[in-house]
C-alpha cells in the first residue's frame, strides 16, 4: 500500500468511509479501554463514596510482586534437624515469616507459591497475589495445550469433512453446531456431564469398561479439572476451526495431490509433503485465533468451576472480573486486564516477528 | 521400455459418456499425441492410463499386464502437468527426489539419480532454489525432471507446454523432442497444439467427442487426412472448404466448378462421386495463390483484410458468393483492402470431402 | 486423503460413514440431551441424566416445561428485542465495517496504518474489561430522539446496538476479502466514472456476498449471546434480550426442565440462521482464501 | 399521582409476582398521591443490575436489598434511612429489620431459617438423641451422629451442606458454625480487622473441623451435583440435610411426621443460624422519600407478610403475621423456623465490607473444603479482608 | 478523435525508474501498439495514461490539455482489461451501459446506445446473458463493449487478447481492426504478441527498460529495425545473429568472412566500419535457405532438429564454430538430423549490427 495513485490517493473520501466504523470504535472500544487503564493506576471502587486517589503502580505491583524466602530446617534442642515421618525435614510454618514479621520485610503478607529444597534448606517463592499468579500459570497452561489440541482437531475433522462424499454438508453442520450454541448455554449442559457421581461421562466410560472404571469427580478434582474445561472448550470451539482449515484446504490445489498419487506417496507422505506445507498460512491464523480466544477464557470457569477446586482453574479474566464486580475492586480488575492485553499482544507482536522472519 | 494398448476404452460419468470405445497401439519407445479441440477427452484418456480416473469400460495394458485396477503407483508412468504441479514448499533437488523419497530410495542413490536428471535437463545450478524463484520454463523442467529421475515404463504428459509464451513454448518443445530420443521412452503427450503435434509425434491420435478420428503419422495425417474434421484441425491458417458441384468425371479426374470457382479437372480421388453431386474442396490457405486484378487462376474474391507480417502475408477474402477463405503468402506483399483478386491453386495439394 | 487398504469400494465408503457418524455423535449429544431434557419432569430429568435415556424421548414425555417457560417468562418479547437488537446490529455493522474494510483497502489517507493498528490491537481487549467505563460513559451521553434531546442511554435499544456495531474483526473480514478482489474491477469502474461511493456500493458490495455471510452469521452470534452488557443497561424488563431471560429460570428451586426448554427455545432461531446461511458460509470462507 | 419505581428481584417466579402486585395495586389505590410501578429482575443478576443503575445515576425510588449487602449500598450513599416510625415494627424479628449507622435503611417483609432436616426413622436407627432448642446437640454428638450414620453405609454422605449452592449460601449457611465456635468473618467490636477472629484458634478449630467433614466422606464437596442437592435427603441419598425453611414444605408432603427440622448444633459459643432475607429500602435518589416510606410501610401490614409466607414458604416476621400463616402459626408444620429464627439466628456482619468478606470466605470454606491448609487458607483470607478495608479506608465515609 | 502527447513521462517507485523519460506523440485516429518485453514497462505507460497510477515526471496531453492530475473518469478514456474486468453479478446489458448508469444517462438514450454497442460487436443476442455464461472471446466483447458505449476520445488495450486460445485471438484480433476502421477513434493497445502488433499497429512502439527503442510503421521497423534488440524482437522465429569479421570495405560494400561463413560482399549499409572489425550479421530465418550437402551457399553446419510442419520445415542448424541458427523453409521438405547442410542467404536481405 505505498502506492499513492491518483486511483487511492483521497484523504477526505477514505476518512469520510472509514470514520463511521473507526469512530465507533474508538468511542466504544478505545475510550473505555484507555479510562480502564486509568482506573488501573487508581484506587477507583466499583462503588464508594470515597473520591478515587492516583497510586501509581500500587496495583500492579500487588498483583506481580513475588519474593524468595529460604528457610532452615527445624532443630532439637542438640542441634538434629528434626524429621517428619515420611522422613522428610521439617520446615517451620511459613506464616511465622511473612505475618507481622518486620524481619523479612520484603515478604510480609505474601503466600507460598511453591518451593524446593536446597541442600538442607527450603527455597519457597512467594506471591503477593497468589491467586493471580495461579490464574496466570493456568491461563497460559489453558492456552498452550488448547491452542495445538484443538488446532490438530480441527484440522482433522477439516480433513475428514473435505472428502467428496454425498451428504458431507450434513457432517459440516453437525460438526458445526456446538459453535452456534451459546457458551454459556454449552457449559451449562456439560455441568451434567462431568458430575461426579452419575454424570454421563462416568455412566459411558463405566459401561464401556465394563464397570471397571471408577467414577471421577471430573470438576471436582484439582487434577481433573482443568483438562475438563479444556475438552470441553475445545469441543464447543473445534468446529469454528475446521471450518477454517477447511477453507485453507480448499486452496491446495488438487493436482498436487494427483502427482503425489503418481509419485506413489501414502496417505501420511502426502499429508507432511504436500497438505501440510500448503497450510502453513493458514495456521498461523488459527493459532492467533485460537490462542486470542483461549485467553479470555470466562464463561466456562464462571458457569462450571468458580475457579475452583483450590484455584486449580482460575483465570485472567475470570480473576479480573471476580475482582472488578465481585469484590468491587475496578482498579485491580483493571489492571488484570492491562497485563492481560500486555500479554497478548506481546505474544501476538512475537509470533508475527517468528512468521515473518520465515517467510 | 513398455508397450500400452488400449482396448474400447469407455469413460462415464453418470449417464454421459465421455469416451467412446477407443483402440490404441502404442509401441514400446513411440511418442503418441493425442490432439482434439477442447472438451473431446483427451485428458480424461491421459488420466485413465494414469490410474486418476476409474475404467468405466474396456481394457488397459501396459506391457501385456491388464492395469485397469492398479493404484497410479503401481503402473510405472510418470506423469507431467501442465500447471507443473511441482510442490512450491520444496527445493527443486527435493521436488525432483520426492518420488525417490517417498519410495524409501537410499540417500547415496537417490543424489546420484537426481543429479543425473539435473544433468539431462540442463539444470544443476537450479538445485536448491524453490519454485518461486524459477521462470515458467524452468518450472516445467522441474515437472519433466521429476518424472524422468524414477525411470518409468511410460511418460504421460498433459499440455505441458500451454502456460508458457511462445518463445519458451518452441524451445521447451525441442528439448522434449531430443529427450525422448535420449531415453527412448514410450510416451504420450496430449496437447490441442498443432504444431506441437506435428514436430514431436511419431503417431498422432486425433480425438473428438471421445472418438479416435485418425490415427497416423504427422505427415500421413497432414497430407492424407481421413475427414474433414481432421483436415481442417491441422494445419495453421486451417484448411479452406469451398463447396463445389461435379460437372463430370472419369477414371483418372474429376471435374468440378461453382459459382465461384471456374471449371477445373482435378486428378480422381479414392471416392465415389456422380455428375450433380456437392462436394467439398480442401485448399491450405499456403497453396492458394492470389494475384492482383482478374487476371488468372480460377477463383475470385475481395480482399477483406490484409496481415503483413513480414515475411508471410494472410489475406482475408471475401468470394463472390459471401464465403470466405484465407491465402497465406510466404513473402510480404501488399494487397488493398477490397482490392479485387483471383487465386490459382494447385489442383495436386486439393483435398476432396 | 485417508484411505484405507482395501480395494472393495463400498466397504471403503461404510467405514468412513461410519467415522463421520461417530465423531458427528460427539458433537451431536449434549444438543439432543438439552432437547430431550426439555420434554421431560424434573424429576425423570435428573435421574435420566446417569445413562442413555438422556438422549431418548421415552418416559414420561410431555411439552408441559415449554407451557411452564412461557408462563414464567415472557419469552416471546425477549425473543423480538434480542432479534430486534442483533438484527439492527448485524445489518448496521456489516455496512460501517464494510466501508471500514473498503477504505482501508482501496482508498489512501492520513493515519491508515495506524488506525488499521489500532483495530486490530482492539482485537485483543475483552469487554468484560471495558464494560464499566463503558456504562459510565453511555449513561452520560447525550441523544436526539422523536420526544427531543436527552441524556444518557440507558434502558433503550440503542445502548445495546451502537456500541457493537463496529468491531475490529468484521473490519478485519473485510479487509482480507477486499484485498483478494480483483483489482482490475475497481480501476474499470473508476475509468466508467464511478464515485467512490458509487464503486462500493455498486461494484464490490454486490461481488463480496459471501463475506457478507460469514461476517453475518460471526455478528448475530456474539450479539445474540450478549449478557453482560444487557444486565448492566437494561432495568426495564421491556429491553431485556433472551440470555438476561435465562436467570428468570434459576431461582430458588432450579426447574431443569424448564430451563432446558427455555435453552432449546433460543437456540433454535441461531439454529435456523446459521443454517440458511450454511451454505454460503462455508463456500465463503472456503473463497476467502487466508493470505498469511 | 407521582410514579414511583419499585425495582424486585422476583421475575421468574409467579406466585412471588402475584403478592407483589397485590400489593402494589392495593396501596395505589389507597391513596391519590402515589402511583407505584414495578420492575422485576432475575435474582441471579440482580444486585449487578442494581450496582450498575447506581454508577449510571439511574436508581429507582425504592429498591429491595439483600440484607447483608445493605449496609454497602447505604454506605455507598445509595440508600436513605427509611421514614418510618420505628414504634411500628418493634414486634418484628431482629433479623429483619436492616439497622446499619444506628439508623433504619431497610425491612424486610419475612426472614428465613437454616434447620438440620432430617427424619425421625433415620437418627432412631442410629440412636442418636434428637435435639431441641434449648438442648441442641454439642459438637461431639452432632460429629458422633455422623460417624455413626455413616457406618451404617445407607447413605451416600450423612449430611448435606448445600455445597452445590454458591454465593451468598457459603456466609449465610456456614458462618454460623464459625460463629458457634467462636470466631467471625471480622471483629466486631470495630469491624476493622479479621485477624484474630477469621484466623484465631477459634477460626482454625471451626476449619478443622469443617475439612474433617470432607476428609471424612460425611458431606458431598464442592462438585456436588445440583440434582443430588435438591433431591438427595427425599431419596435416601442424604441422612441429613442443612437447608433453609423454603424447601422444608417438600419434606414434609415427602415424610410427613417422620420429617425434623433440627436446631444448630452447639459449638461452644451457642447455636447459631444466619438471619436476614431480602428488604426493602428508600434510595437516595428517590425525590419523594415520603411516598417511597409509606409504600413500604403500607406493606408491613400482617395480611401481606402473611401471603408471602404462605405462596414462597417464608417466615413472617411477626408473632401476629404468623398466626395468619398455614405454616407458622402456633402448631403449624413449620412453626419450628420461627422459634429458630427468634432464638437462633445472628445476622451477618453489619459493614459495608460484608461484600468482601462475604466473597473472601466463600473461598476459604470452598478451599478448605478441597483440602487446602486450614491455617494458611484462613491467614490469606484475614488478610485479604484487612487489605480490603484499608484500601476503602476502613469503611468510613 | 483526440491526439496525445507524451513528453518526457517518467514513473518511478520509490527510488527505481520504471519509465525513463519518453516521448510520443499519438495523432487523432491513429492506432498505436506498445510492445516489448515482459516487465519494460508497457503497462505502466498505459496506465499512466488511463490515469490509474500517478506520472512522475513529464507532461500528458490529450487534445492540447494537461491531464496529469485529472481523475481517470475526467481524461475521456476507455481501458479495456487482459482479464476483461467485466462485472461478474451484472448482466451483459448492465455491464456494457454500466458507465452510461453511474454518470446518470437517461434511460432511453442509455438503451439506445447499448443497442448500438451490441450491434457493433455482433453480440445483441448476448445482452441478457451473465459474464459466467460467456465464452471468453464473448467476455473480452463484452468488455470492449463498455468501453464504446461511452464514446471515449481514446481506447487504451493492455493485452485485451492474451487469455484467449489461438483460433479466438485471431478472430478477436481481426474484429479489432475492423473495429479501428469503422469508429476511426484513437486507440493504444499494449501486446507482446508481435503478430498482434505487427497486423494491427499505424504505429508501433518498442519499448526495452522503460525506454523506447523505436518508433514507426510496422514494416519500417521490420524493414529497417533501429538496433539489435528491435530487430530481434520483430519475426518469427526471430532474427538469427552471426558474428563475423571485416576483410574489406568500399564506399558500396563491405566484404566479410568468418569461421563458418565464406568470404561475402554485402552492400555497403550507413555504418562506419574499419577492417578487421568485428560485426553482426542479421538473417532472418526466412531468408536462410538450406541445400542438403555442402554444395553451394556461405555458411556450413549439421541439423540439429527438423521440424516438419506440413507447409513448412524449420530447421535447427549448428555451425561449425557451436553456435546455432534457425532456417525456415515454406514448403514440406524432409532433412536428417545430424545431415550436413550448407545455407544461402540473400545479401539484400541481411542486416548489419
Ligand atoms: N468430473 C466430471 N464430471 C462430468 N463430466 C466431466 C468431468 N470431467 C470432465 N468431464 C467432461 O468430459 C469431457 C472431456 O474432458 P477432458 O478434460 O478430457 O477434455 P480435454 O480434451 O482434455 O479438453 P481440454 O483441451 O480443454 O483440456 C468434457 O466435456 C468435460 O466436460
Ligand atoms: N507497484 C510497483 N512497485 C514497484 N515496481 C513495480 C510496481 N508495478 C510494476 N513494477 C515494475 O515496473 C516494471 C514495469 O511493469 P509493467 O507491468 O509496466 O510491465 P509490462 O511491460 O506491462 O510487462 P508484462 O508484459 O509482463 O505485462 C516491472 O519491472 C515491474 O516489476
Ligand atoms: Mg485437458
Ligand atoms: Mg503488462
Amino acid at each position: 500500500m505505498k502506492k499513492n495513485s491518483i486511483l487511492t490517493r483521497h484523504n477526505t473520501t477514505g476518512w469520510l468511509f472509514a470514520s463511521p466504523g473507526f469512530g465507533l470504535m474508538l468511542l466504544f472500544i478505545v475510550i473505555p479501554f484507555i479510562l480502564a487503564i486509568a482506573f488501573s493506576l487508581t484506587n477507583q471502587r466499583l462503588m464508594s463514596p470515597n473520591a478515587a486517589e492516583f497510586v501509581g503502580l500500587e496495583n500492579y505491583t500487588n498483583m506481580l510482586d513475588v519474593g524468595i524466602l529460604v528457610v532452615d530446617p527445624e532443630i532439637d534442642a542438640s542441634g538434629n534437624i528434626l524429621v517428619d515421618k515420611n522422613g522428610d525435614n521439617k520446615y517451620p510454618r511459613l506464616r511465622k515469616f511473612t505475618r507481622n514479621n518486620p524481619d523479612y520485610p520484603n515478604v510480609q503478607g505474601m503466600k507460598e507459591w511453591f518451593s524446593f529444597s536446597w541442600g538442607e534448606q527450603k527455597v519457597a517463592i512467594m506471591a503477593s497475589d497468589l491467586v493471580f499468579m495461579k490464574a496466570l500459570v493456568n491461563t497460559l497452561t489453558f492456552v498452550a495445550f488448547v491452542a495445538p489440541i484443538q488446532g490438530a482437531l480441527a484440522l482433522i475433522l477439516a480433513l475428514l469433512i473435505n472428502q467428496p462424499l454425498r451428504g458431507i454438508q450434513i457432517f459440516r453442520s453437525i460438526y458445526f453446531m456446538p459453535v452456534v450454541v451459546s457458551i454459556v448455554v454449552v457449559s451449562l449442559l456439560w455441568r451434567f456431564i462431568y458430575d461426579g457421581q452419575n454424570g454421563l461421562l462416568n455412566s459411558v466410560l463405566n459401561t464401556l469398561t465394563f464397570g471397571h472404571f471408577k467414577a471421577v469427580d471430573w470438576l471436582g478434582n484439582q487434577d481433573t479439572a482443568l483438562g475438563s474445561i479444556m475438552a470441553m472448550s475445545i469441543w464447543q470451539a473445534v468446529g469454528f476451526h475446521m471450518i477454517i482449515w477447511l477453507s485453507g484446504l480448499q486452496t491446495i490445489s488438487p493436482t498436487l495431490y494427483e502427482a503425489a498419487k503418481i509419485e506413489g506417496a501414502s496417505p501420511w507422505q502426502t499429508f507432511r509433503y504436500v497438505t501440510w506445507p500448503g497450510l502453513r498460512n493458514t495456521a498461523v491464523l488459527v493459532v492467533i485465533v485460537i490462542t486470542m480466544q483461549a485467553f479470555s477464557l470466562f464463561a466456562q470457569i464462571d458457569v462450571m468451576t468458580s475457579g475452583g477446586p483450590l484455584d486449580s482453574t482460575q483465570t485472567i479474566v475470570y480473576q479480573a472480573v471476580e475482582r472488578g464486580y465481585g469484590k468491587q475492586d475496578i482498579s485491580g480488575g483493571s489492571a488484570m486486564s492491562v497485563v492481560l492485553f500486555l500479554l497478548v499482544l506481546s505474544i501476538s507482536l512475537l509470533q508475527r516477528y517468528l512468521t515473518r522472519e520465515k517467510n | 521400455m513398455a508397450d500400452l494398448q488400449l482396448k474400447s476404452i469407455e469413460k462415464n460419468y453418470g449417464s454421459t459418456r465421455i469416451i467412446k470405445g477407443v483402440d490404441i497401439d502404442i509401441k514400446d519407445g513411440e511418442f503418441v499425441v493425442f490432439v482434439g479441440p477442447s472438451g473431446c477427452g483427451k485428458s480424461t484418456l491421459l488420466r485413465m492410463i494414469a490410474g486418476l480416473e476409474d475404467i468405466s469400460g474396456g481394457e488397459l495394458t501396459i506391457d501385456g499386464k491388464v492395469v485397469n485396477d492398479l493404484q497410479p503407483k503401481d503402473r510405472g508412468i510418470a506423469m507431467v502437468f501442465q500447471s507443473y504441479a511441482i510442490f512450491p514448499h520444496m527445493t527443486v533437488r527435493e521436488n525432483v527426489g520426492f518420488g525417490l523419497t517417498v519410495s524409501g530410495v537410499p540417500k547415496d542413490e537417490k543424489v546420484q539419480r537426481v543429479n543425473e536428471a539435473a544433468q539431462i535437463l540442463q539444470m544443476e545450478h537450479l538445485l536448491d532454489r524453490r519454485p518461486s524463484q524459477l521462470s515458467g520454463g524452468q518450472r516445467q523442467r522441474v515437472a519433466i525432471g521429476r518424472a524422468i529421475v524414477r525411470n518409468p515404463k511410460v511418460f504421460l504428459f498433459d499440455e505441458p507446454l500451454s502456460n508458457l509464451d511462445a518463445a519458451l513454448r518452441m524451445d521447451m518443445r525441442m528439448e522434449i523432442s531430443k529427450l525422448h530420443k535420449k531415453l527412448d521412452a514410450t510416451m504420450i503427450y496430449v496437447t490441442h497444439d498443432q504444431v506441437e503435434a506435428m514436430t514431436l509425434a511419431d503417431k498422432i491420435v486425433v480425438l473428438k467427442d471421445g472418438e479416435v478420428q485418425q490415427i497416423g503419422s504427422p505427415m500421413e495425417l497432414f497430407h492424407k487426412p481421413a475427414n474433414r474434421f481432421v483436415a481442417g484441425f491441422l494445419g495453421s491458417p486451417s484448411m479452406n472448404f469451398v463447396k463445389v458441384k461435379v460437372v463430370a468425371h472419369d477414371n483418372d479426374s474429376i471435374t468440378v466448378s461453382s459459382d465461384v470457382i471456374d471449371e477445373v479437372v482435378l486428378p480422381r480421388h479414392d471416392r465415389d462421386v456422380a455428375v450433380g453431386d456437392t462436394i467439398e474442396l480442401g485448399i491450405r490457405p499456403q497453396y492458394l495463390e492470389p494475384h492482383h486484378g482478374e487476371l488468372k487462376g480460377s477463383m475470385h474474391g475481395r480482399v477483406s483484410l490484409s496481415e503483413r507480417l513480414g515475411t508471410e502475408t494472410v489475406l482475408d477474402i471475401t468470394l463472390a458468393d459471401g464465403n470466405k477463405v484465407i491465402a497465406s503468402i510466404s513473402e510480404d506483399k501488399v494487397f488493398e483492402v477490397d482490392e479485387e483478386i483471383s487465386l490459382c491453386f494447385d489442383i495436386e495439394k486439393v483435398h476432396i470431402f | 486423503m485417508f484411505q484405507l487398504d482395501t480395494d472393495n469400494p463400498t466397504l471403503r465408503l461404510i467405514v468412513r460413514y461410519m467415522v463421520l457418524t461417530l465423531i458427528a455423535l460427539i458433537f451431536v449429544t449434549p444438543i439432543l440431551f438439552m432437547m430431550m431434557s426439555s420434554l421431560k419432569p424434573d424429576q425423570q430429568l435428573l435421574a435420566d441424566t446417569s445413562s442413555i435415556k438422556a438422549f431418548l424421548p421415552i418416559g414420561d414425555i410431555s411439552f408441559d416445561n415449554y407451557k411452564a417457560a412461557f408462563e414464567r417468562a415472557p419469552i416471546g418479547m425477549f425473543m423480538l428485542n434480542s432479534l430486534l437488537v442483533t438484527g439492527v446490529t448485524v445489518v448496521l455493522g456489516l455496512l460501517v465495517c464494510s466501508m471500514a474494510g473498503f477504505s482501508f483497502v482501496f482508498l489512501n489517507w492520513r493515519g491508515k496504518s495506524i488506525a488499521f493498528s489500532i483495530i486490530l490491537a482492539t482485537l485483543i481487549v475483552p469487554f468484560e474489561t471495558i464494560a464499566i467505563p463503558m456504562l459510565l460513559m453511555v449513561s452520560k451521553l447525550p441523544w436526539l430522539g422523536l420526544d427531543g434531546f436527552s441524556w444518557g442511554w440507558l434502558n433503550s435499544y440503542r445502548v445495546q446496538i451502537i456500541p457493537f456495531i463496529a468491531d475490529g474483526l468484521t473490519i478485519f473480514l473485510f479487509a482480507q476479502y477486499f484485498k483478494d478482489l480483483p483489482k482490475e474491477l475497481i480501476e474499470a469502474s473508476r475509468i466508467e466514472g464511478c464515485s467512490w461511493w458509487q464503486v462500493y456500493w455498486r461494484v464490490v458490495m454486490p461481488l463480496s456476498g459471501p463475506i457478507i455471510a460469514t461476517a453475518a452469521i460471526l455478528k448475530f452470534l456474539a450479539m445474540y449471546n450478549q449478557y453482560l452488557w444487557p444486565i448492566m443497561v437494561t432495568q426495564q424488563e421491556q429491553y431485556r434480550p433472551v440470555l438476561v431471560g435465562l436467570q428468570y429460570f434459576f431461582q430458588l428451586n432450579t426447574a431443569w426442565g424448564e430451563v432446558m426448554a427455555y435453552l432449546t427455545i433460543i437456540t433454535v432461531p441461531v439454529l435456523a440462521f446459521y443454517l440458511a446461511l450454511q451454505r454460503a458460509f462455508i463456500a465463503s470462507i472456503a473463497s476467502t482464501g487466508v493470505k498469511g | 399521582k407521582t410514579d414511583l419505581s419499585l425495582w424486585y428481584h422476583g421475575a421468574g417466579n409467579k406466585v412471588e409476582a402475584k403478592v407483589i402486585n397485590q400489593i402494589v395495586n392495593d396501596f395505589n389505590n389507597s391513596q391519590d398521591d402515589w402511583n407505584v410501578v414495578l420492575e422485576s429482575f432475575p435474582q441471579g443478576s440482580y444486585n449487578d443490575s442494581v450496582v450498575a443503575a447506581a454508577l449510571a445515576n439511574n436508581l429507582p425510588d425504592i429498591l429491595d436489598v439483600d440484607g447483608p449487602v445493605m449496609p454497602n449500598w447505604a454506605w455507598a450513599g445509595y440508600l436513605r434511612p427509611l421514614l418510618i416510625d420505628e414504634a411500628k415494627i418493634a414486634d418484628f424479628l431482629p433479623g429483619v429489620k436492616g439497622y446499619w449507622d444506628g439508623k433504619l435503611y431497610s425491612i424486610g417483609l419475612w426472614d428465613s431459617a437454616v434447620a438440620m432436616m432430617t427424619r425421625r426413622s433415620t437418627l432412631n436407627e442410629v440412636g442418636a438423641r434428637i435435639p431441641t432448642i434449648d438442648s441442641p446437640w454439642t459438637e461431639e454428638e452432632f460429629n458422633d451422629v455422623l460417624k455413626k450414620l455413616k457406618a451404617t453405609g445407607k447413605y451416600d454422605y450423612p449430611l448435606d451442606l448445600g455445597m452445590a449452592e454458591s454465593g451468598e449460601w457459603f456466609p449465610y449457611a456456614f458462618s454460623p458454625f464459625l460463629q458457634s465456635f467462636g470466631g467471625d468473618l471480622i471483629d466486631r467490636s470495630t469491624y476493622k480487622t479479621a485477624e484474630g477472629t477469621l484466623n484465631g484458634p477459634e477460626a482454625i478449630a471451626f476449619g478443622e473441623w469443617w475439612q474433617s467433614l470432607f476428609v471424612n466422606g460425611y458431606a458431598p464437596g464442592n462438585s456436588q451435583d445440583p440434582a443430588d442437592h435438591e433431591t438427595g435427603l427425599l431419596e435416601g441419598k442424604y441422612a441429613m440435610q442443612w437447608y433453609g425453611n423454603w424447601a422444608a414444605l417438600k419434606n414434609l408432603n415427602k415424610f410427613g411426621d417422620d420429617a425434623l427440622f433440627l436446631p444448630a448444633p452447639d459449638f461452644g459459643h451457642g447455636p447459631k443460624i444466619g438471619a436476614a432475607s431480602w428488604q426493602f429500602g428508600v434510595s437516595s435518589a428517590s425525590k419523594h422519600p415520603q411516598g417511597a416510606s409509606d409504600f413500604i410501610e403500607f406493606a408491613l401490614q400482617d395480611k401481606y407478610l402473611a401471603a408471602f409466607s404462605d405462596s414462597i414458604g417464608v417466615i413472617p416476621p411477626t408473632q401476629s403475621a404468623a398466626a395468619l400463616t398455614k405454616n407458622y402459626r402456633q402448631g403449624g408444620a413449620l412453626a419450628v423456623f420461627y422459634a429458630l429464627s427468634k432464638a437462633q439466628a445472628l445476622v451477618r456482619p453489619v459493614t459495608p465490607g460484608y461484600i468482601v468478606e462475604a466473597k473472601v470466605f466463600e473461598k476459604a470454606l470452598a478451599d478448605i473444603a478441597d483440602g487446602a491448609d486450614v491455617a494458611d487458607t484462613l491467614d490469606s483470607a484475614a488478610d485479604e479482608i484487612n487489605a480490603d478495608i484499608e484500601k476503602n479506608r476502613g469503611y468510613s465515609r
